[in-house]
C-alpha cells in the first residue's frame, strides 16, 4: 500500500484525571475514505482535535505526508490542507450563513477598496447560497444569523464550509448526525465526490449502514486506543459493533 | 432570500428606537424651552461636549464587541495628555503656550503613541497571557494614571499651545467645531471598518464565538491586540483632544470616562457578552445621556434629582427599545 | 473661508437674573456659599438658580456652564473646578456679556472674572501646620497629610501650604502626604498603615471633609483618638460635633456665607455700574475645642 | 469515580493558588517590616478596614455568577445608610447620638429594607423587564445617590446612636472586632449557600445556560430578583456597618465601591460571564488589594507609585492563578 | 380510537419574516411512541418548543387530555406531566452531569438541613450515576462539568432527565442523534419502557429504520405543516421519505 497522507501514532491526551487517548494511532491514505468509529466516549473526537491542531497531544508522534510534524494551531493544520466538520460545529452563531462559510477567508472587494478589506458581501451570499443548494439545503432567509437556523441546517453550513476550502484531507465528526434523509444522501455523495479528487476523508459516524456505504476502511477506537481495522467491503454491522465494545478479542492495532 | 441594504447593515434595525428615543427627548427638552434648546449654540456645546467620549466609546465599541471590556481608556486619556503636554512644553523650553504647527504635529504623535503603548500592553496581556479583560485593564486603569500623576508630579500640566486651542479647541468650521468634525470623521471610519470590512467582520466573529474563530484560523490573539491597541490609540486622540478643549492636561475628572463610554455602548445596543453591535448605536448612546444632562441644566432642574433623573431615562429608553425590537421580531 | 470659534452666534438674556455654579453639589461648604448668596441677591430683587456637577471635575462642570450660557443670565458666579481648564468656557461666559464672579476658586487667566473673592487654600494649610504645632506642644513625633486625589487644585494647595509651613517645626517629621481617592475608608486605612510604621505618629492634617471623617474613624479604631492631633479642614456641621466631642482637635475653617454674600455684591456693582473690587480675600481661622464657641459664625450650614 | 471532599467543594481548587499569591503578599511585607506589619494591630485594622468590602462583595458574587452585574451597590450603601442614620434621629428628636438599642434596631431594620428595595428594583427591572443589568444597576447607581442626596439634602448624616459605633463599630468580642465578626458570619453563610443549597445550585445553573435553567422548570425570573434583592439587602447592612464604623453617613466617597466589589469577585475566580464562582475566592479577592494599599503604605512606597505598583501585583496575581491553574488542568 | 393525550391544531409560528409553522397539527395518544419526522427546517423542533411551553404559538389550539390549554412556561408543561429532550440539549455546561440531571428537582438533606435546601450531593451523584448505567453510559469522571464531556454522553444525561422526570408524555427531539450503537439501542428500549407504562413518546429523528423499528405511528411534517400520517407497522422507508419530500401527492393531514 501506499505512504499514508496522515499517521498518527501512540497519541495520548489527558484532561485532568481523565484520559482521553491512552496511546491511540490512526491512518489515512490520499484518496480513500476512512470510516472512524467507537462508542460514546471513546475518544474520536478528541483525536480528531489533536490531529487538526486544537489540542496538542500529551504524547504521540505525527506524520503528514511522510514527514513528522506537529499542529500548534488550526492555521498550522489548515496550511497542510486539513479541513474540519467539529462535532460541536464551531461556528458563531451571531453571523449568518454565509458569513460563517467564508469565516476566516472572506472574499473582498475587487480594486482599491479590496485593499481596505472591504467585504464583497454580495458575492459571498451568492456563492454560499450555491453551496448550499449543492447539500440540499434549503435556506428560507440567508439573512438570519446561525444561532436561529435548525440543528441540521446549522451542520449543513459546518460541513459546506469544509469541503469547499478542503485540498488534502478533510475530518468530519458526525456530519449527519443533524441531517435529513435527502441532505444525508448529498452529504455522502459530497463526502465520495471529495475523495475522488483524491483527497482523504475521515468520517466520524455512529450509523453502521451509512459507514459500509460510504467507507473503504474503517478504523476501530475503544477507551482512548485503536483496536481494530477493517476493509470496508465484506465487512458486517455485526463485526464492527463487536470490535467498539469490546466483544470480539482486542488486538492493539 | 432578501437582500439588505447598505443603510439596513451599517445602521442595523436595532438602532431604529433608541434612535427615536433621542429624537423624543429633544422635541420634549425643545417644547418646554425652544429659545434655549434649539439654538446653535446648544447645538454646538453639546456635540463638542460629547466628541472626547464620542471617540472613547467608538473604540469600546469594538472592545465589547469582542466580549471584552476596556476600563483603562480614562486613564490613558489622562496619561496622553500628560506625555503630550509635556512633551510639548519641553520642545518649547518649558511653556509651549506660543509654540507652532511643528510642535502640536509632536504632541498629537506622543499622544496616539502614548495610548497605543497603553492598548497594546492591554492587548497583549488578554490576547496572549489570557487574563480577564476586566483584570487587565482595571490594572491599567490605575497604572496609566498613577504613570500620568508620576510623570506630572501630581499636578495639572499646562501651556497647550494658542494654535492647538484655538484651532481643534474652539475652532470651526462653516459653523461646525473643529473637535466634532474630527469626532465625526473618526466615528465615520470606526462605523465603516466595523460594517464593511474584514476587520470588522473579525471582531464579531471573535465575540460570537471566540473557540470557532480561532479553528477557521483567524488570529484571534493577534486580532484582540489590534482591537485593545485601537481602543488604547483613540483614547490617545481622546487625550488630545481634551487638550486642545480645555489648555490643560487634567489629572484628575476622569475616573468615569470607561463607566460613561461603556454605558453609551450598551445603551446602543452591543451586547457586553459580545457578538453584535455597531457604532451608529453607540453615537446614539452618547448622545441619549448629554442631551439628558444638557436639558435638565438648561430647563432647571434640581441638581439632586438630575441623577435620579437620567437614571429613569436611561432605564426607560433601554427597556422601551428592547420591547419594541422583541415585538418586531414576534411581527 | 469657513473658520469660526464655537459661540460666534448669541441672543440676549435675562438681566436680572444671578446664577450660582459650585464647584461640587452637596457640601456644607458650598451650600452656605449658596445660602450667603441666595440671601444677598433676593435682598435686590434677582432671580436666582444655583446648578452644581456632581463632582468636583471639570469635565462636569464645564457643560453646566455652557447650558447655563444658553439661559443667558445677567452675572455667573463660578468656582471654577481648574485654574486652567474651565478658562474656556468661562471665556464664553464674558464674550456673551455675562458678568463672572469668582467664588472659593480662581482661574490663572485673571481677565475673564471682573472680581475675586475667596479664601487662600495655601494659606489654610499654612494655619493647620501653625495650629497641628501648637497643639502638640514640643513633643517629638511624625505628622501625616492625607489628601484627596492627586491633582485636585484646592486640596493640592492645602497640602503644600501645609508642608511647607510644617518644615519650621523642627520637633515635628513630616512622613510625607498619602492620597485617599477621597474615600474615607481608604483615609482610614491610611491612617492605620502609618500608625503601624510610625507608632510616633503625633498629627495628621485631613484637607477635607472626607479625609477628616475617614482619619477620625481610623483614629478611633486604633484607640488613639486625642493621642494623636486630627486637623481638618471646613466646619461641617459634623466637623463641628466631632470637634466639640473630641474626635477632632482642629478645625480650619473658612466663610463661605461672606464669599457668596460678597460675590453677589460685586456682581450687581458689575451689571449696575457700581465700582468693583478685583480680588476681595475672606477670612479662614483654626476652630479648636477652646474657642469654637466664640466663632460659631463659622460653622458651615447643611441648610439655608 | 472519584468523589469530592467538603472542603474541595467548598473552596474548589481554583482558590489555591491565587490564596498562595496572598501568602507570599504578607510573606514579603512582613519579611521587609516585620515589626509593623505582623502585629494584632494590623490584623485588626485590615480586617475591619475590608469588612464593609467584604459583605458587599458576597452579594456580587452572586450576582456575577448568575452572569449580571451590580454597578449600584456603593450608592445603595449610601442611600441605606442616609436613610437609616435619618430615622434613628427623627425617632430622637433630630439626634440619635444618645439613643438606646431600640433605636439602633429600627436604624438596622431601615437600612436593610432600604438596601432591599433598590435590589428589588434592580431584580424586577433585570428580571422582569428584560434590560440588561448593567444598565439597570447604572441607573440605580445614579438615581439610589441622588436620593440619598435628595433625602439629605446633600450633606453627611451625623447623629449615630453611641451605643452602635462603640459596640459593633469598635468594639471586639475576644480581641476580635464586632464588625469582623458580622462580615465573617455573613460570609460564612454566603458561602455555605452558594456551595451547599439548591439557592445556590440554581444560581449557577442559571449563570451557565439560563435557557436550560427555564427549561428545567426554575423559577429564573424570581431567582434572578432573590439574587439583586440579596446583593442590595447586603448593600443595605454594609451602610448600616459603615454607619457604625465612620459615626456617619456619607454621601460622597462611595463611587468606587462597585468596582472594588467587582474587582474582588473576578480576582476571586469568578468568571464575568457568570455559571462558576465561590465566596472564598472573593474573600481573597477582597484581601489582596487591601493588602497591598496597606502594605504599601507601612513599606513607604512613594505614593504615586503606589497605584501603579497595586496594579502590577493585580495583573500578575491573576496571570500566575491562570496559568497554575492551567497546568494542573493538563497535568 | 380513545381520545388523544395531545391534540395540537393548526399551529402558526413566525421568527420575524421566517414562518417556522404554517398550520401544523400534531396528535399523541397515551401509550404509543409517535414518531415526529420531516426534512431538516420542516419545523419540527419549533412544534416540540410550542408544546412544551418554550415558546408560544402565534395562533391554533393545543388540547391537552381533552381540554383546550395553553402552557405558558415550560413549568406549566412541567407540571402536566410533559418532559423533553430539547435538540439543543438545554444542559448547564458549568454543572456536573449529576447536577443537570437533578436540575430543578434537587433533592435535598432528610431533617433539618433539608428545610435550608441544603443538597444532598451524594444521593443524587449516586442515583445518577445508577441512570447513567441503565442508559449505558460510561463516564470516566462524574466530577468533570457537563461542557467537558463527549456529545453522546451529554446526551445520554439529557435523555436521563427527561425520562426519570416524565408522568404523561415525553418529547424527544433527535435523541439519538449523538449516540454510540449500544446506547441508541439502549434508549430506543427505554423508549419503549417508558411507552409500557403507559406515556405517550414522540420521537423525532431522521432515521427511518429506527423510527420503524420503534414508533407505533408516524406524522410528517413538512413545510409547517403536517402532511401525512402512517401506521408504522407495514409502511416502509419508500414512503415515508417520499411524504417527507413531497414527491407522494399531499394532503393536509
Ligand atoms: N475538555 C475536556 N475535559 C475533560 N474531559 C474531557 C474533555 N474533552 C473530552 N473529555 C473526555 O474524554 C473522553 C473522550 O471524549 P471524546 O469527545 O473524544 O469522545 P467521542 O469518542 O468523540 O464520543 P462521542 O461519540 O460521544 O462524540 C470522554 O470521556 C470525555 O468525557
Ligand atoms: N429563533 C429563530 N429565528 C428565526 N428563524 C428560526 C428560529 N428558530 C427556527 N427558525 C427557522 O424555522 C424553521 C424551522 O426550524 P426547526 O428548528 O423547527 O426545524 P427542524 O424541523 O427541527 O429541523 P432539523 O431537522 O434540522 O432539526 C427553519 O427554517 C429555521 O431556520
Ligand atoms: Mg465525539
Ligand atoms: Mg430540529
Amino acid at each position: 500500500m501506499a505512504q499514508p497522507l496522515l499517521d498518527a501514532r501512540h497519541l495520548v491526551k489527558h484532561y485532568g484525571s481523565v484520559e482521553a487517548l491512552r496511546g491511540a494511532s490512526f491512518t489515512a491514505y490520499a484518496g480513500e475514505v476512512v470510516a472512524l468509529i467507537g462508542d460514546n466516549g471513546a475518544g474520536k473526537s478528541t483525536l480528531v482535535k489533536c490531529l487538526s491542531g486544537v489540542e496538542q497531544p500529551d504524547a504521540g508522534e505525527i506524520v503528514f505526508d511522510g514527514s513528522v510534524t506537529t499542529l500548534p494551531s488550526p492555521v498550522a493544520a489548515r496550511r497542510l490542507g486539513i479541513e474540519t466538520v467539529y462535532q460541536d460545529l464551531a461556528v458563531a452563531p451571531d453571523l449568518d450563513p454565509a458569513a460563517n462559510l467564508y469565516l476566516g477567508r472572506e472574499l473582498v472587494k475587487p480594486g482599491p477598496l479590496g485593499w481596505f478589506g472591504v467585504l464583497d458581501k454580495k458575492e459571498m451570499r451568492r456563492r454560499a447560497t450555491e453551496s448550499f443548494r449543492d447539500l440540499g439545503v434549503s435556506l428560507q432567509s440567508v439573512d438570519v444569523p446561525i444561532g436561529a437556523l435548525s440543528g441540521g441546517q446549522r451542520q449543513s453550513v459546518a460541513v459546506a464550509r469544509s469541503v469547499v476550502w478542503a485540498s488534502r484531507l478533510v475530518f468530519m465528526d458526525e456530519p449527519t448526525a443533524a441531517l435529513g434523509v435527502v441532505q444525508r444522501e448529498r452529504v455522502l455523495d459530497v463526502v465520495r465526490r471529495v475523495r475522488d479528487q483524491g483527497m482523504a476523508v475521515v468520517l466520524i459516524s455512529h450509523n453502521m449502514p451509512e459507514v459500509l456505504a460510504v467507507a473503504d476502511r474503517v478504523e476501530v477506537l475503544r477507551l482512548g486506543r485503536r483496536v481494530a481495522r477493517f476493509r470496508a467491503a465484506g465487512t458486517t454491522v455485526e463485526e464492527l459493533v463487536g470490535a467498539m465494545t469490546g466483544a470480539l478479542p482486542q488486538e492493539d492495532a | 432570500m432578501s437582500d439588505r441594504t447598505v443603510k439596513q447593515r451599517l445602521f442595523g434595525a436595532n438602532t431604529l428606537w433608541i434612535g427615536l428615543v433621542l429624537i423624543s427627548l429633544i422635541a420634549v427638552f425643545g417644547a418646554i424651552r425652544p429659545d434655549a434648546v434649539l439654538t446653535t449654540f446648544t447645538l454646538q456645546t453639546t456635540l463638542v461636549e460629547t466628541s472626547v467620549l464620542l471617540v472613547l466609546s467608538v473604540g469600546m465599541t469594538y472592545v465589547i464587541i469582542t466580549s471584552g471590556i476596556d476600563l483603562s481608556v480614562g486613564s490613558v486619556l489622562v496619561f496622553s495628555g500628560v506625555t503630550s503636554a509635556m512633551t510639548m512644553n519641553a520642545l518649547n523650553g518649558g511653556n509651549a503656550t506660543n509654540a507652532g504647527w511643528g510642535t502640536v504635529f509632536v504632541g498629537l504623535l506622543v499622544a496616539l503613541v502614548s495610548g497605543a503603548a497603553w492598548g497594546l500592553l492591554n492587548g497583549v496581556l488578554v490576547a496572549k497571557a489570557g487574563i480577564p479583560p476586566l483584570i487587565v485593564t482595571l490594572g491599567s486603569f490605575g497604572a496609566a494614571l498613577g504613570a500620568g500623576q508620576l510623570l506630572s508630579n501630581g499636578s495639572n500640566v499646562a501651556g497647550v499651545p494658542n494654535v492647538l486651542s484655538s484651532s481643534l479647541g474652539t475652532g470651526t468650521w462653516f459653523g461646525v467645531p473643529n473637535l466634532v468634525l474630527l469626532a465625526a470623521v473618526v466615528t465615520a471610519i470606526g462605523a465603516l471598518v466595523l460594517g464593511t470590512t474584514r476587520f470588522g467582520r473579525y471582531t464579531h466573529a471573535i465575540g460570537s464565538n471566540e473557540e470557532a474563530a480561532r479553528r477557521v484560523g483567524i488570529g484571534v490573539t493577534g486580532h484582540l491586540v489590534k482591537v485593545y491597541l485601537l481602543a488604547g490609540t483613540l483614547a490617545g486622540l481622546a487625550g488630545f483632544m481634551a487638550l486642545a478643549y480645555f489648555r490643560v492636561a487634567s489629572i484628575t475628572g476622569h475616573d468615569t470616562d470607561n463607566l460613561n463610554a461603556i454605558a453609551a455602548v450598551v445603551l446602543g445596543g452591543t451586547s457586553l457578552f459580545g457578538g453584535s453591535g455597531s457604532v451608529v448605536g453607540t453615537v446614539l448612546g452618547v448622545f441619549i445621556p448629554a442631551v439628558l444632562r444638557k436639558g435638565f441644566v438648561i430647563v432647571g432642574v434640581n441638581v439632586y434629582w438630575q441623577p435620579v433623573a437620567v437614571a429613569i431615562v436611561l432605564v426607560a429608553a433601554v427597556w422601551f427599545d428592547q420591547s419594541r425590537r422583541r415585538a418586531r421580531k414576534r411581527r | 473661508g469657513g473658520g469660526g470659534q464655537i459661540g460666534d452666534s448669541g441672543t440676549s438674556g435675562n438681566t436680572k437674573k444671578m446664577v450660582l455654579i459650585p464647584g461640587v453639589a452637596a457640601e456644607p461648604f458650598y451650600i452656605s456659599m449658596e445660602c450667603g448668596f441666595r440671601e444677598a441677591a433676593k435682598a435686590k430683587g434677582y432671580e436666582v438658580d444655583v446648578q452644581a456637577p456632581a463632582k468636583f471635575d471639570s469635565t462636569l462642570q464645564t457643560p453646566i456652564v455652557t447650558g447655563v450660557l444658553a439661559n443667558k443670565p445677567g452675572a455667573v458666579l463660578i468656582a471654577p473646578t481648574d485654574d486652567k481648564a474651565m478658562a474656556g468656557p468661562m471665556k464664553q461666559l464674558k464674550d456673551a456679556g455675562i458678568k463672572v464672579v469668582e467664588v472659593d476658586t480662581k482661574l490663572e487667566d485673571t481677565s475673564i472674572a471682573v472680581s475675586t473673592v475667596s479664601s487662600d487654600n495655601e494659606q489654610g494649610g499654612q494655619l493647620a501646620a501653625q495650629t497641628l504645632a501648637k497643639l502638640v506642644g514640643g513633643k517629638a513625633g511624625s505628622v501625616l497629610v492625607l489628601n484627596t486625589k492627586a491633582g485636585t487644585s484646592t486640596t493640592d494647595a492645602r497640602a503644600k501650604g501645609f508642608e511647607d509651613e510644617i518644615k519650621k517645626f523642627p520637633n515635628l517629621k513630616y512622613v510625607g502626604q498619602q492620597y485617599t481617592d477621597n474615600e474615607p475608608d481608604q483615609a482610614a486605612s491610611k491612617v492605620t498603615a502609618t500608625l503601624a510604621a510610625n507608632p510616633d505618629l503625633v498629627g495628621v492634617f485631613a484637607t477635607n471633609l472626607n479625609t477628616g471623617e475617614g482619619a477620625a474613624t481610623g483614629l478611633r479604631n486604633a484607640g488613639r483618638t486625642g493621642a494623636v492631633n486630627l486637623v481638618g479642614f471646613d466646619a461641617s456641621p459634623k466637623q463641628v460635633e466631632d470637634l466639640r466631642a473630641g474626635a477632632v482637635q482642629a478645625l480650619i475653617a473658612q466663610d463661605p456665607a461672606t464669599i457668596g454674600r460678597t460675590g453677589v455684591e460685586q456682581a450687581i456693582a458689575a451689571l449696575e455700574g457700581g465700582t468693583v473690587e478685583r480680588d476681595i480675600e475672606t477670612d479662614l481661622v483654626a476652630l479648636t475645642k477652646a474657642d469654637m464657641d466664640a466663632n460659631e459664625k463659622y460653622f458651615y450650614k447643611q441648610k439655608c
